[in-house]
């Protein structure tokens, strides 16, 4: 069963690298704070996974502050980005 | 009940930078009875380190390792008395300099973290809490010394926070370096353990490098002269006088505490070399500076030099009654500067208020106008240029002979060259200062201005010089 | 196999150097602020890498506890530059 | 077969978190660069999870990629355009076209003595010395959380020094005047989140407060969750965060040094050391010096996001101009 979710880690791991590449080649700022997000996701998830593996039942709490926070980036992103601003 | 009065020297700062906080209006009042009671309690503690020796207070009660010790020698002890000196005297000054109740509900709360900081460097002997307080410092003197709010000023604060978060960040990776190899932060457990290994030798490099680029020795100078002279002239007085000394007290303690097995004859010319051309090129520049508060921020990276240049020496020493005397050189040149410095930059702060601007070239008639101001110039001007009966003279006497017994004779030729260019720019000051004015005015007298700078002038220009017979023989039994 | 420690450890040295380059190359402030804060997690990283001592055993809490304090230290100090920056931005437009 | 999976996946978070940071300081602008460095917040906070610093892994999940990220973001409020190109401001490049080279030249080299000595000494590491002592007086501590038991009996006094540090950069910021506390517009998306988030959040830095004592958490999670909270506030409208004005707000600014320096002059005074909490006590002492700590993180860096203090009146927000 571990290795099952190793495995899974891993391969969480390396779509979190393969998103990476959009994000860095992108021009559009929307596009990558997008991406950005997505691997918000996954990282979650992967993080979730690395509480069962090493038996850490605090890493949950991690993956609950992360998923919260990572609101506020994108609220701040969009408020600054979607031309409300004219101060 | 014995009451380890080293621990006050901290704990007193930081609860008047809260009540100062919390309670706006009585800002100053809370600040001038903390800064008083902060000499006091250093003076104490001198007074107790000469009695009993070096002092120590483990915090929370843990052993140190574990838990983070505060430790006090003469050494840090003379520091503190400086620190609480140069503080109360600006302070004073401060109660003038500041006039609105706004300038004053920001002033006083930073300038009690920062003194707070500045003695729990000097007391602290745990590496990384010794990371934490310089951050506190720099962060505190970045927003002092942005105080003005003028864009010049505020560019300084910028580069100035940027170069000291690169130098602590620096530090930091030392630190960490030194925890990998031997699994603690407590400076004598470390000093025990250390040998002469790549990691003892990078983390060296990393700490001092840092430090160094905090203290601004040449060429890492660049930052300092806009920073120190943008400032308001207390906070100007405490950067040159006390600030940029932390970073060289750390850097003394380090390599004389901490590094001792990796260092060699040859090793101290690492820093002398920076420290010969700090001293003429800082000497040359404040030469050349057309305002008087630039002059004395190029003078403090020429200062800086020979105390490096010391520390040169002091390692081509054996160990005995010869080096023993070059490091009380040392230190008291430490100290005649951070008097001196601090008498300068008020006496500077007060021409620039009183005429509106600190060129150089305006200061005819000075001497008529305002002769205690002229006279604490003058003052500061002889400990500078190291003239009996000054504190400096002492040390460079010591840092001459040292380097004659070594028979080192291009040390010679920098400090004499130094010294030359430093009377060289004092007499400029001065000769302006006493050269007639086209409208002579009344004098003016603001005592709280005005004694607090002419004190810690004479200080340096006199009282050390006399009064350090004491003083060697005890920091000679120190390391 | 590759050892953990040493891999993250190298990682964290490898971050410094770039943050610490690019903290003295970059011309901009706000870039500037990015590579003092990349340096940090890099030597965080070389903290924390020490201090762990494999998959199932505790690690170093000392190290943990520095590297929370100097997070804090690091953000305080960002803050402190933006507003700096911001400020010098303001007297530049007016 | 499960080391070699440790391996891939150590090598794979190595190469995210490499090329994100190389990225963030190349990016063709400042809005891209900031966004990358927020998804290398997120994959720092993976990586601390993975070398199991969960206290590390929590923090920075609240700061690196929440709270940091807002404060970069809207630092870029008063750039013209959105993708707009570099400005090199003058006087802040340090070093010219040679610099350049030697610095590169420099920093690598020093870089690949470091990652010597690091090679060679990871291997007969000493650490493990001071995590045995730790281990061996967590029970005189008051906590059974190891991190804790450092952040605030073993090392407290450096906790104290770092409240210090927060608070100097926010009379820093204060100082310098000009934020943003007094001109707010409202964000939909914000205001719809707000009913539901701002609870959940409070909720949360509850939790962290209280499970601190024996579990990864603690006082500065629980702050940062709290300023999260405000900073949703402020971006739904509300000019004061929900932050209380005047004396109020100044006390609770410097709460977290004060409980701490008041505990620690009680003890200092009564013989037994600064800081050296009676044993008996310790746990709960503890619980009340994050309490404080707590709140005093989160009004601090609410007002360091803010860049101002709040005033007293009223502002009305809805399209108003600012």
């Amino acid at each position: 069963m571990p290795d099952v979710l190793m495995l899974a880690c891993v391969v969480m791991a390396a779509t979190l690298v393969v998103g990476l590449v959009p994000m860095v080649r992108s021009t559009s700022s929307v596009e990558r704070m997008l991406t950005a997000q997505l691997l918000g996701t996954n990282g979650v998830g992967l993080i979730l996974l690395l509480a069962q593996i090493l038996d850490m039942p605090a890493l949950v709490d991690v993956a609950l502050v992360l998923a919260l926070l990572a609101v506020i980036a994108v609220v701040a992103f969009t408020r600054r980005s979607g031309g409300s601003e004219r101060a | 009940m014995e009451v380890d009065v080293l621990v006050l020297s901290v704990a007193l700062p930081l609860c008047g930078a809260l009540i100062a906080v919390a309670w706006p209006r009585r800002c100053e009042v809370v600040g001038m009875l903390t800064a008083f009671a902060v000499s006091v309690a250093a003076v104490l503690t001198l007074v107790q380190v000469l009695v009993v020796g070096a002092l120590q207070h483990e915090m929370g009660g843990w052993t140190p390792g574990l838990g983070i010790a505060l430790r006090v020698d003469i050494l840090s002890a003379v520091f503190l008395v400086l620190v609480g000196l140069v503080v109360l005297a600006s302070s004073v000054y401060a109660t003038g300099y500041f006039g609105q109740p706004r300038e004053k509900a920001h002033f006083w709360p930073m300038w009690l973290l920062l003194l707070a900081a500045l003695n729990a460097l000097v007391l602290s002997s745990d590496l990384f809490n010794v990371y934490v307080t310089l951050e506190l410092l720099g962060l505190t003197a970045v927003s002092l010394a942005a105080l003005s709010g003028q864009r010049a000023a505020i560019d300084a604060a910028l580069r100035y926070l940027l170069v000291g978060l690169l130098g602590s960040m620096v530090y930091l990776a030392g630190v960490a370096l030194l925890y990998l190899g031997y699994g603690t932060l407590d400076l004598p457990a470390i000093a025990t353990q250390i040998e002469s290994e790549p990691i003892a030798w990078l983390a060296l490099c990393l700490m001092t490098g840092g430090l160094l680029l905090k203290t601004a020795l040449f060429p890492l100078h660049f930052w300092l002269p806009p920073a120190h002279a943008n400032a308001p002239a207390p906070v100007s007085a405490v950067l040159s006088a006390l600030v940029v000394k932390a970073g060289f007290y750390l850097v003394m303690r380090l390599w004389i505490d901490l590094f001792p097995a990796l260092l060699t004859p040859s090793t101290g010319l690492l820093l002398g070399i920076p420290g010969a051309a700090a001293v003429l090129w800082g000497s040359w520049q404040a030469f050349k500076a057309e305002r008087l508060k630039l002059l004395a921020a190029y003078s403090t990276v020429a200062q800086l030099g020979y105390l490096f240049l010391g520390l040169a020496l002091l390692f081509q020493l054996a160990p005995g009654p010869t080096r023993d005397v070059l490091f009380g050189g040392i230190v008291l040149m430490a100290l005649t500067h951070g008097f001196a410095k601090a008498g300068l930059f008020l006496a500077a702060g007060m021409v620039q208020k009183r005429s509106g601007n600190d060129q150089i070239s305006n200061l005819g008639g000075m001497a008529q106008r305002m002769p205690v101001t002229t006279f604490t110039i003058a003052l500061a001007g002889v400990a500078l240029i190291g003239l009996p009966p000054s504190g400096a003279f002492l040390g460079k006497w010591q840092l001459l002979s040292s380097a004659l017994g070594l028979g080192q004779w291009l040390w010679v030729i920098v400090v004499a060259t130094g010294s030359m260019l430093a009377a060289a720019y004092v007499f400029r000051v001065l000769e302006r200062a006493f050269a007639g004015s086209s409208q002579p005015d009344a004098p003016v007298a603001i005592a709280r201005e005005e004694w607090p700078a002419l004190l810690l002038s004479a200080i340096a220009a006199v009282l050390l010089g006399v009064g350090s017979g004491w003083l060697w023989p005890l920091l000679g039994n120190d390391i | 196999m590759i050892d953990t420690g040493v891999l993250y450890g190298l990682t964290g040295v490898a971050l410094a150097a770039m943050g610490f380059r690019a903290t003295l190359l970059e011309p901009e402030v706000i870039r500037k602020l990015l590579a003092i804060n990349i340096m940090g997690v890099g030597i965080f990283l070389l903290m924390i890498a020490t201090a762990y001592t494999g998959p199932d055993t505790a690690a170093d809490p000392v190290l943990h506890a520095l590297v929370l304090t100097g997070i804090v230290v690091a953000v305080s100090a960002t803050a402190l530059g933006l507003a700096l920056e911001r400020r010098r931005r303001d007297k530049d437009g007016s | 077969m499960n080391t070699l999976s440790w391996s891939f996946l150590d090598i794979l978070l190595v190469i995210a978190l490499v090329l994100l940071a190389g990225a963030a300081l190349r990016a063709r602008s400042l809005r891209q660069s900031i966004i990358l460095f927020i998804a290398f917040g997120l994959v720092t906070a993976l990586v601390w999870a993975r070398l199991r610093a969960p206290d590390v892994a929590l923090a920075e999940a609240a700061i690196g990629a929440g709270l940091t990220g807002a404060l970069l973001l809207t630092a870029l409020r008063n750039r013209p355009s959105e993708e707009s190109r570099l400005v090199s401001n003058n006087g802040m490049r340090w070093g010219g076209r040679w610099g350049n080279v030697a610095i590169t030249v420099s920093v690598s080299l020093v870089a690949l003595g470091i990652g010597w000595a690091v090679l060679y000494g990871m291997n007969d590491t000493q650490s493990g010395r001071l995590a045995g002592q730790v281990g061996s007086a967590l029970e005189l501590s008051g906590v059974s959380n190891p991190v804790t038991a450092v952040l605030l009996n073993f090392r407290a006094y450096d906790t104290l020094l770092e409240l210090a540090v927060l608070l100097a950069a926010l009379l820093g910021i204060l100082s310098l005047g000009g934020g943003r506390a007094t001109h707010c517009t409202v964000d939909p998306i914000a205001t719809s989140l707000r009913g539901w988030l701002v609870p959940l959040l409070i909720l949360t830095a509850g939790y962290q407060l209280w499970v601190g004592a024996h579990a990864p958490g603690g006082a500065f999670q629980a702050g940062a969750l709290l300023a999260a909270a405000g900073v949703v506030q402020h971006l739904a409208g509300r000019a004061h965060a929900g932050l209380p004005v005047g004396a109020v707000l100044r006390v609770l600014m410097v709460s977290g040094i004060g409980i701490f320096m008041t505990m620690g002059l009680w003890t200092f005074l009564g013989g037994r050391g600064f800081l050296a909490y009676p044993q008996r006590w310790a746990g709960e002492l503890i619980l009340l010096i994050e309490l404080f700590a707590t709140l005093a993180i989160a009004v601090t860096l609410i007002l360091c996001y803010l860049g101002s203090e709040p005033e007293r009146r009223r502002i009305t927000p809805a399209g108003s101009k600012p």
